[in-house]
């Protein structure tokens, strides 16, 4: 068994026209920039994407939104420096948005990966963004319920990962990593360094391999706040 | 009312300053984005919080100085952060399972409209072409043991934002604790605002005509003395 | 039926070196305590499965010689285990959400009943004084992708374990995929018993009479044939 | 802010008559053995425990209720190598049981810490252990609905804790620990050493101190099973 991967592109070969993407990453901070700027070559239209932001700048997601790929957007804050990707697609109308509670977002990607349907929350009740859900009461407070988030695809973006695709993550870069790992049917890596089955310490190993589908090694990956600020774009 | 509020209000770091006084040693904290974020420079000496940030950070310290930023290590505000000893990474459901399994002692946050029932309005002017973006507000102000607010007494108009009723949408139902507003600290309880403390400079009665609900007393109205920041 | 079963059936360890033939290379298998722990044993060279066991470890190897003993590194059944390279550890919850999430390739355990529509009774015999006690089987049986049983085919006292429906209490419903009997490899399929192999020394007719469910046939019928263990 | 608690009696001195107690660790691992006697030498009645087993030999859980100390265990599974302590009060009629499926019990724990009051799933649906307990429909299947598992205090055993309360665990002694450490109102550590903030990698944090409120050192902890192998009695 060998989860290791040749390149970006062979990574990400699989996603096609229509496919629900989790992209990892909170800001720049774990986002797995080489990883979107492949699927960017590869084009897929018709994209749903799971992230906690909306994009910035002119790389990464906002380069996404910028090439037409993406339908729909669920995420729990659209806002950042430089919005004018989202912005503009959002405004003229091309492009769907669902808001979500962050601490909801992360609990509906983890029941997905927990094989947990449904759940209760006291996050959002009686607010706008529990319209249409289902209500309860539990030892008298009430709770929203709220469905499980599943992708077809996750690309995240881990420090080390060996070739069982067990993964490491770089401080707050850790972030929407492992739980989205979990989620999606098919999860993708991308990591500064391959090592072999036990370079990882089993007690260090961050997402288990059983999570991991493919592993690509990005040496030196590119910080997405860094290019964002230097004024890049993709391509 | 004759008095000019701009001439006697507080800043916004006094705001922070007194919002402060009340964390106790051991608190685990979270700081909204923005001016809550201020709250953190005015721990007591001797006192110890220890912040967490909703993408997984527990125990970060200062900003760090500029150019020696690493964009792995952030808060919530996206802005870079350095972490102090016995500082902790986790993922994002862990994050949030410490908010909403309540084990934060204070959230304190910025505000549109607080409602006497303490309700909460602060993500959203409900305006036609905002954009709607959340982040981890709704999250924080129903699970934290305390939610406290920091705010300007009134808008920039001159309306309240202690009000009877919010108008704007809700961030949470009855989940505000505690106000520290550029004029008064107010506490919220029994659907009632509870006026604990004030400015020397405004009566009851110039306070409660800048305020959208009924000011109620119980026992003793302090005096607010924060000093210069 | 003139032929004694006891004479021809499987062992426990071919019986377990038949299932053990079915596991891909790179599968992550969970084993149930006892007698499905021997398919570890069998697996085929030049693949690699990846074991998991219900208390937060994945990636483990062999039994430690005796004396070698580290009583923190445990499997489910609380026997001694060992690591392998890649193994990894991980508490309670997130080791149920690899097996409630789906995300085990296959798991194989014991039963005292199997049902044609895929039913599951293998923790409980029902009796009166008998204290209940379920561990992991309950999540494992609704969740793995396959969920496999190796069994006898008939109890001790001749009678169908296979059988048309589960009178003992239930570990699951319509979850099993494969049986793994002493006597043939069956398939569940849309509430039917589907015969995939049968050993060469007992008939279709003889297998049918100690099955509690009628056996069909979807294509051929393999020889089940299985080295000495 | 420091939480180290200079002995074993101190720690456990808030546990009084009718007191929910979750009680780490699967077997003998990460069991904590220590503080479970000292628990029997304080020895309120009335207690409910939880634990994924229900004791073994005479020390541990079993001494816990061969002591008369415990009313109801809620757990997986009661059987064990020497389950005589927890048959005689079971068959007695002195003890309640609730088993609960493993995974649910593991899940139902995590929720009380995550704040989440009820969840759905598939295990246990259509048996006897789903009785009672709503159930309800998602994309075609069926599950039950499960409720939070909530403790007044949680004995837990790490391998190292700093004066904050992080912790770290032994191999596969992390098991219940680190959930149940999340779910109780008191959360009590015993580790086998006490460091000083900062000696754990922040990576390495299993624990973040946030869920533990008092950790008191055992440097050299019993292991339960060795105890049991040798026929061990407490006290």
């Amino acid at each position: 068994m060998d989860k290791t991967t040749a390149s970006l592109a062979e990574a990400v070969s699989g996603i096609g026209d229509g496919a629900t993407v989790m992209i990892a990453g909170f800001g720049g901070s774990g986002a797995p920039i080489e990883l979107i700027h492949a699927l960017i070559d590869k084009g897929p239209k018709g994209l749903t994407i799971i992230n906690n932001n909306a994009g910035n700048g002119h790389v990464g997601i906002a380069s996404l939104i910028e090439h037409g790929m993406v339908d729909k957007i669920i995420c729990s804050f659209p806002r950042s420096s430089d919005p004018v990707a989202f912005n503009e697609a959002y405004l003229a109308g091309k492009l769907q948005l669902e808001v979500v509670p962050q601490g909801t977002l992360a609990e509906r990607i983890r029941a997905a990966g927990a094989g947990i349907p449904a759940f209760y929350t006291a996050t959002s009740y009686g607010t706008d963004l529990a319209k249409g859900k289902p209500v309860a009461e539990f030892d008298g407070k009430s709770y929203v319920q709220e469905r499980w988030l599943k992708a077809d695809f996750a690309l995240v973006k881990g420090e080390l990962g060996d070739t069982y695709g067990n993964l490491t993550y770089r401080m707050a870069a850790r972030n929407f990593n492992p739980i989205m790992a979990m989620a999606a049917d098919v999860t993708i890596a991308q990591v500064s360094r391959i090592v072999q089955p036990g370079d990882i310490e089993p007690e260090n190993v961050i997402t288990p391999g059983i999570f991991v589908d493919h592993v690509v090694e990005v040496a030196e990956p590119k910080q997405e706040e860094v290019l964002i600020r230097e004024g890049a774009s993709y391509p | 009312m004759t008095l000019s509020l701009d001439s006697i209000k507080l800043t916004n770091a006094q705001i922070a300053w007194r919002a402060a006084q009340d964390i106790e040693d051991g608190a685990y904290v979270n700081l909204g984005i923005g001016f809550p974020e201020m709250v953190a420079k005015y721990q007591p000496a001797g006192r110890e919080a220890i912040f967490h940030t909703e993408n997984g950070v527990l125990g970060f310290g200062k900003a760090p100085a500029e150019g020696d930023e690493d964009w792995d290590l952030i808060n919530a505000g996206k802005k870079a952060i350095t972490l102090n000893p016995g500082a902790s990474f986790f993922h994002h459901a862990d994050s949030f399972a410490m908010v909403r399994g309540g084990h934060l002692d204070v959230a304190i946050l910025g505000a549109f409209q607080i409602a006497q029932n303490g309700d909460l309005a602060n993500w959203s002017t409900g305006g036609a072409n905002s954009i709607p973006a959340v982040g981890g507000a709704m999250d924080l102000v129903q699970s934290a043991k305390r939610v406290a607010v920091v705010t300007d007494h009134v808008t920039k108009k001159g309306e309240p934002k202690l009000v009877d009723r919010c108008t704007m949408p809700l961030t949470g139902v009855g989940c505000v604790t505690r106000v520290y507003s550029s004029l008064a600290v107010v506490d919220i309880a029994d659907g009632h605002f509870i006026l604990r403390e004030k400015l020397p400079a405004i009566s009851f009665d110039d306070l409660q005509s800048v305020t959208g609900g009924e000011l109620t007393v119980d026992g003793s109205v302090a005096d607010l003395i924060v000093p210069e920041q």
